[in-house]
């Protein structure tokens, strides 16, 4: 009696605090990004836009790419998430369990007009970013890197190389080092032994690699000199550019893949009909172009392109005079192949 | 002779016992002069000084939403602890229970237990309940991750505590509420506060279990802090560490002062 | 078992306190305390005496409410109480190391009883004062507990235990912790109050002095059981069994074997070598051949004393002589008894003897008692001992 | 405490109710730890053996292939029969997903034919006679015997697959157990990893603790306060903060290389992030004021005469140490090694941030099956070996404390 007394005010405070949530009023869509700079370029450049043109209040949240947090949502039907900007395997291993809408063409407008895999049945890109061969100018001087094969070529530029800790983007650059044009990439990758050519080439430069983990890392070793040449992603390459003012060279035509996040729309979203709205007004490529003019990463519509600034535009991935070096990564054989290849190139790495 | 050596050895033990504390302490000293630089860059010396990474934390919201959502976490988790602990650590303390022994060092696994799988379990486990996203499935994790140590803090001080004075209450005529209130709480409040007080730091600091189980406006400033260090690491992160550090510099000279209440209240 | 004079005349006494067959056992399996009776009467001083574990601070627990009684009824004011929760059964209890509550102030732990019956606060405010006054601590009201002299904190108990006005006040050895002047000084500071108040004194020591100096009656306990209930003087000089004879006060003891009894409160024992004595039973078959104990206290017996007066007798050899103060002791062998103890005065003309002299100790039969040697079966040698060291 | 009786509580109304009372007091805490702790963990754990997912969802083809051996060939119509129609209805639950990730994650590279065969399925593209004919002419890797012996050998409600996988071990189609191939074989090394750098951490740590409890045994009590407080400071701090803050201090440009190059001991940043280095540095950091205080609270303990009585024997200083005071510690570093050793198994924040690819330890890679590729069943596996180390210490820790009692006893 008096035991359950303390078990009351207990149960009353859990109670109280869950009273904190806060209440939905109006409407609204609760989208979710990948925070930091991306947020604020997606704040400025497209969300302030729609909300003015619609008095929509779009709530803005951030994640890091745990598609097991949106099936757990789903499972337990207690969806927050409306809209979520996912990796492309992540998108198609969701849409496959049915945690995702399927987008009607009259939401995503034709598929032939997206640059390829930047449009899937569940979704249409939110950012197209690409991993990118940098050097940094301050350190190599006279004789210029030209190819990934310089990068592995440790005689002519001597110095540390840095690479991701990761299969996906080191493999492909590693066939692009061994002279394979990137839109054979992924016919060798699939090709018996092809995997096996992959840790020849990247044997030979082991010795002189320093692997990255963190962007962070990337862009300090980078910075310091402790590496010469290094892979990145473009965006944050071309803000220590910009912010930093770094004398960093990004290699477009050495040859990039680009990959693709994809905007979802969550299965049972509380805010579906906003949501499905919102990305109908998007996939216009006007409104496309405001993520662009904030962040050095690409769109989906091809024409988007029309409504970037010139300066902007160089920096992008799919832009004209890059995107004819580059190709996209390829989801299917990353979404099979992910988990077993990471775990040889980390035991690889491990030895 | 002797005396020499005896000399010699106690500098080098003297000097290997200050050059251990530096390394303790000298990185969260260093951290003040960083966290107040006008630069964009952690880069230390400092290319000048001002307080804008401060009021660039404190004007930001997600900033401050962060911390109170920490606050109430850590608050309703400790408090969810220390229920749990006072009336636990009576039983134990005070009961003839068979397998007392296996019972405390069952209650201490969360504390052993490397979070992660904590994380994950508890994940798996609130998202079959519909709980994930819910500040609840947070607050009864930090609290199970924080009964061990009030557990602990709270059987040592009802261990030191005289039983005699419950008699006496009884006998002057209080009963079993006023008992506890008035002689009993108050009488072992410096091992409660103390162990309220780590619990509270315990959720506060928490991150693992925070990030497997916050979603969107749930995020905890640890939650916060860590995705904002991935990204790029900027001086308001040292701003943000530093408070931190205040803060808990202010908590852990709540748990000295208690700590000092205690010896006094028990050298009577 | 045991009756006195002062119990016979039970129907017109006030009982206020009574113990019906009582028993408590902690395991199942041995008595802590055993068969007990005793009515209280009200407005009396009573003592609970004997040594530790002879179940007495239980029995005080018991009555308290701390412990259930395994067997028998407990009743106050003839009703019983037994299964009353402690902080309903209104008595004043008084801990052997005090349990002030180190966290409050002397105001706030005399306040505290009164506090838990929701007196109003003028009130609480009016009775703190007056016991203040009372025990003569009223510039101490707001100090702790641990800023008081061991004498002024057992004062606050006391008031604590007092300011509710209980009918019926316990103390478990209340002046153990305190130095021995300090504790002559309280034990009548005690004896006024229980005067002034009227109230009934249920005390528990050890202590045979403070039992004797402050109590009405004094109940003499062992092995939980009561061996005597009895005025003080009743327990000092007739005692029932030998262990209250050699728990109270000291004791010479001798063994010998009845020979028989010539007339009523006299009985002849002849001791082992011999030597017969003429003593009076206090608890003894007096079949001959029956063995028995024979004991006189020190301060009975004489040295080189008129045989006409002192017809019982021992020759024998002073060993020591001990300035104590007040008296002096002188100890002798015989062949009899070693270490046989006798007490003069510091005036006596016997002051000049010397050691090594040989001398007869002599007392009355009145001051020589004797006891069942099976009662004495459970005393321990060491206590035995102790008349003799 | 009087007479041995204070034992019971005022409240005592008879012996065998008080306990229960005790036993209730308990009892909110004990629920509430089973459902919020023990029961999530278990239910976790259970995962690594779990195979539910792909059961349930496959009941006739469980049925059909109960017979079946490698040595068969590929199955007959019926199988295929029976494969097909339960495809149908895993897509119609929106379940083929899950389906195809676990045979993905038993044959790697069949995820999309069994999604594409669901569908298909589903849409009853398939023909009913020759069906068999029919899926194979349309999938060709359906004709593939180690893709049926895979998924045969484990069609049973518990698995051993992730346990396996998880100590490099994987199944042929005989059923034997094997070594997986020696480019696959990463988590005996993880696992030895974890293992190791816990080792030299909780090592690195005792020699360090060593003279700081010394000297805080040894100054005046108003120093050992000052002290204690100053070492108390940052095991208050969180840790997230500190390890952010070795961050800053070991970057290339932070204040290390900075003041090292201002004083011209260098003259290019040193490479300290990122590497074992500053994962130890920072990780001590963290866990030695648990071993200190290990060591001082038993050190409070020993008289110190002892040393003195030693030295005053004639023995030489360190001789006297390792004679007479380091086996009086010994329970101290013991205790203070097992706390160590513990927190740093579990290390996963600290790693991930200062640490590069290879100072990952096995929280990494279970939060990385977790979030990243979802094989929980794998996660939870990986999890069962941390916990049994876990148990191991504590074991130790057991018999230790027994072998110090006896020694003490003699």
């Amino acid at each position: 009696m008096k035991l359950a007394r303390v078990l009351l005010t207990m149960v009353f405070v859990v109670c109280f605090s869950a009273q904190f949530f806060p209440a939905a009023a109006g409407e609204q869509v609760t989208v979710v990004g990948w925070g930091g700079n991306w947020n604020k370029a997606y704040e400025k450049g497209v969300w302030k836009p729609y909300m003015k043109q619609t008095g929509v209040k779009i709530i803005q949240e951030e994640w890091m790419g745990e598609v097991a947090k949106i099936r757990a949502q789903v499972q337990a039907g207690n969806i927050i998430y409306d809209m979520v900007s996912v990796e492309a395997p992540g998108a198609e291993i969701g849409c496959a369990e049915g945690l995702f809408v399927k987008l009607p063409r009259s939401v995503t407008g034709d598929p032939d007009k997206y640059h390829p895999e930047t449009i899937h049945e569940c979704g249409v890109a939110s950012d197209t970013w690409a991993d990118v061969m940098v050097y940094n100018a301050d350190f190599i001087k006279g004789k210029i890197p030209k190819s990934w094969a310089d990068f592995w070529d440790v005689k002519k530029f001597p110095g540390k190389r840095q690479l991701y800790g990761q299969a996906q983007f080191t493999f492909e650059n590693a066939l692009l080092a061994d002279g394979v044009p990137v839109s054979e990439v992924y016919k060798v990758l699939r090709s018996p032994g092809g995997v096996d050519r992959v840790f020849k080439v990247l044997d030979r430069i082991r010795p002189h690699v320093i692997w990255w983990n963190q962007t962070t890392q990337a862009m300090q070793n980078l910075a310091s000199g402790e590496v010469v040449m290094s892979d990145g992603f473009n965006a944050r390459i071309t803000h220590e550019i910009e912010a930093e003012k770094k004398n960093y060279v990004i290699l477009w035509e050495a040859g990039y893949f680009y990959g693709t996040d994809l905007w979802v729309v969550v299965n049972g979203a509380p805010n579906m009909k906003v949501a499905l709205d919102l990305l109908t007004w998007f996939s216009e490529p006007k409104n496309q172009a405001g993520f662009s003019n904030n962040f050095a990463y690409g769109t989906g519509r091809v024409e988007a392109i029309n409504y970037v600034s010139e300066t902007k535009r160089a920096q992008l991935p799919t832009a004209p005079q890059n995107i004819k070096y580059g190709a996209p990564y390829d989801i299917e054989y990353w979404v099979e192949n992910k988990e077993a290849l990471e775990k040889r190139f980390k035991t690889w790495l491990s030895k | 002779m002797i005396r020499n050596a005896e000399d010699v050895r106690r500098w080098l033990m003297n000097s290997a016992t200050c050059l251990v504390i530096v390394y303790l302490v000298l990185p969260l000293i260093v951290l003040i002069p960083i966290s107040f630089t006008s630069g964009n860059t952690l880069t230390f010396p400092t290319p000048g000084w001002s307080l804008r990474w401060y009021s660039e934390v404190f004007s930001d919201e997600r900033w401050i939403n962060a911390f109170w959502n920490s606050v109430v976490i850590a608050v309703s988790s400790t408090f969810i602890a220390s229920v749990f602990g006072i009336l636990a650590a009576i039983g134990l303390t005070w009961g003839k229970i068979p397998g007392r022994n296996l019972i405390f060092t069952l209650a201490a696994t969360p504390l052993i237990v490397p979070v992660v799988i904590v994380g994950v379990a508890s994940f798996s486990f609130y998202a079959s309940l519909e709980l994930v996203g819910n500040r609840i499935s947070i607050i009864l994790t930090h609290a199970a991750l924080s009964v061990p140590i009030v557990l602990t803090t709270i059987s040592a001080s009802l261990r030191g505590f005289d039983r005699t004075l419950l008699r006496a209450s009884a006998s002057l005529g209080a009963g079993y509420w006023r008992t506890f209130y008035k002689v009993l709480l108050p009488m072992i409040s410096p091992g409660v506060m103390t162990g309220a007080l780590i619990a509270f730091i315990i959720s506060f600091d928490e991150i693992v279990v925070a990030s497997f189980l916050s979603i969107g406006s749930q995020r905890t400033l640890p939650r916060l802090i860590f995705s904002g260090v991935r990204e790029s690491l900027n001086p308001a992160i040292a701003s943000v560490a530093m408070l931190l550090i205040v803060f808990s510099a202010f908590v852990l000279a709540l748990v000295v002062w208690q700590h000092s209440r205690r010896v006094r209240l028990s050298n009577r | 078992m045991t009756t006195d004079k002062t119990e016979t005349s039970c129907e017109t006494v006030d009982t206020h306190v009574s113990f019906k067959g009582v028993g408590k056992s902690f395991d199942g399996k041995a008595w802590a305390v055993r068969d007990l009776d005793l009515q209280i009467t009200r407005g009396e001083f009573l003592t609970l005496l004997g040594p530790s574990g002879s179940g007495k601070t239980t029995t005080l627990m018991m009555l308290a409410g701390f412990e259930t009684p395994t067997a028998g009824e407990i009743s106050i004011d003839s009703r019983r109480i037994d299964r009353t929760p402690a902080n309903r059964r209104g008595i004043g209890l008084v801990f052997q190391d005090y349990a002030l509550f180190p966290h409050m102030t002397v105001a706030e732990n005399l306040a505290f009883p009164l506090q838990a019956r929701k007196y109003p606060r003028a009130e609480i405010e009016k009775h703190v004062k007056h016991i203040l006054d009372m025990v003569q601590l009223s510039n101490m009201e707001s100090r702790r507990p641990d800023q008081l002299s061991g004498g002024q904190q057992q004062r606050v108990a006391l008031a604590r235990a007092l300011i509710f006005e209980p009918k019926l006040v316990l103390m478990d050895e209340p002046l153990g912790a305190l130095d021995k002047k300090l504790r002559e000084q309280m034990q009548f500071e005690l004896k006024h109050t229980h005067d002034r108040l009227g109230v009934t004194f249920i005390y528990v020591t050890h202590d045979q002095t403070e039992a004797l100096t402050m109590s009405d009656r004094v109940a003499v306990f062992n092995e939980g059981v009561i061996q005597q209930v009895s005025t003080p003087d009743g327990v000092y000089e007739r005692p029932e069994t030998s262990f209250v004879a050699n728990f109270i006060g000291e004791n010479n003891c001798i063994t010998g074997t009845v020979v028989g009894s010539e007339r009523q409160q006299e009985i002849t024992i002849k001791l082992e070598s011999g030597k017969i004595l003429k003593a009076t039973p206090r608890n003894v078959d007096t079949n001959p051949g029956i063995k028995a104990l024979v004991t006189v206290r020190p301060e009975r017996a004489v040295i080189d004393a008129d045989p006409g007066e002192y017809p019982n007798g021992l020759k024998a050899t002073i060993v020591e002589i001990v300035y104590v103060g007040d008296h002096i002791r002188i100890v002798l062998d015989s062949r009899e008894i070693s270490g046989f103890v006798v007490k003069i005065s510091n005036e006596s003309k016997m002051i000049n003897v010397q050691k090594g002299q040989d001398v007869r100790i002599g007392w009355r039969i009145k001051d020589c008692l004797v006891f069942d040697i099976t009662e004495q079966a459970h005393l321990s040698v060491n206590e035995i001992g102790l008349g003799s060291n | 405490m009087n007479d041995g009786i204070d034992v019971k509580s005022m409240h005592d109304r008879g012996r065998t109710p008080s306990q229960w009372k005790y036993v209730l007091c308990i009892a909110p805490m004990a629920v509430f730890l089973i459902v919020t702790f023990f029961w999530p963990v278990a239910r976790f754990l259970f995962k690594s053996v779990d195979n539910s997912d792909l059961v349930s969802n496959l009941p006739r083809t469980v049925i059909a292939l109960a017979d079946w051996k490698h040595t068969d060939g590929i199955p007959g119509e019926d199988v295929f029969a029976a494969l097909v129609q339960d495809l149908a209805d895993a897509h119609a639950n929106g379940k083929d997903g899950i389906v195809a990730q676990k045979i993905n994650q038993r044959v790697v590279g069949t995820r999309y034919l069994v999604i594409k065969t669901a569908r298909i399925a589903a849409k009853g593209g398939f023909a009913k006679e020759a069906l068999r004919e029919n899926v194979l002419k349309r999938f060709s890797k359906w004709g593939n015997i180690e893709l049926w012996s895979a998924i045969a050998n484990d069609l049973k409600p518990l698995t051993e697959f992730y346990l396996l996988m998880s100590v490099d071990l994987q199944k042929n189609p005989d059923g034997h157990y094997e070594s997986v191939p020696e480019e696959q074989a990463i988590f005996l090394q993880v696992f030895g990893r974890t293992v190791w750098i816990s080792i030299v951490v909780t090592l690195i740590c005792i020699v360090l603790a060593l003279p700081v409890a010394h000297a805080i045994v040894a100054a005046r009590p108003n120093v050992a306060r000052v002290l204690i407080t100053l070492i108390l400071f940052p095991l208050w701090t969180s840790l997230l903060v500190r390890t952010i803050i070795w961050m800053i201090l070991l970057q290339g440009n932070g204040p290390i290389n900075s003041t090292l190059q201002l004083l011209g001991v260098i003259n290019k940043p040193l490479n300290l992030i990122y590497t074992r280095f500053s994962l130890y540095v920072a990780m001590i950091q963290v866990l030695l004021p648990m071993m200190i205080f290990s060591i001082v609270a038993v050190m409070r303990r020993i008289p110190v005469n002892l040393m003195k009585a030693a030295l005053s024997l004639g023995s030489p200083w360190l001789w006297a140490w390792w004679r007479v005071q380091l086996p009086l510690i010994m329970p101290g570093i013991f205790t203070g090694s097992a706390i160590v050793f513990v927190f740093a198994l579990g290390y996963y924040i600290t790693p991930a941030l200062i640490g590069g690819p290879r100072e990952q330890m096995i929280s990494s890679f279970i939060a990385f099956y977790t979030n990243k590729t979802l094989n929980w069943g794998l996660a939870s596996s990986l999890s069962i070996q941390l916990l049994f180390l876990l148990v191991l210490v504590w074991l130790i820790m057991l018999m230790s404390r027994f072998v110090f009692l006896k020694r003490t006893e003699k």
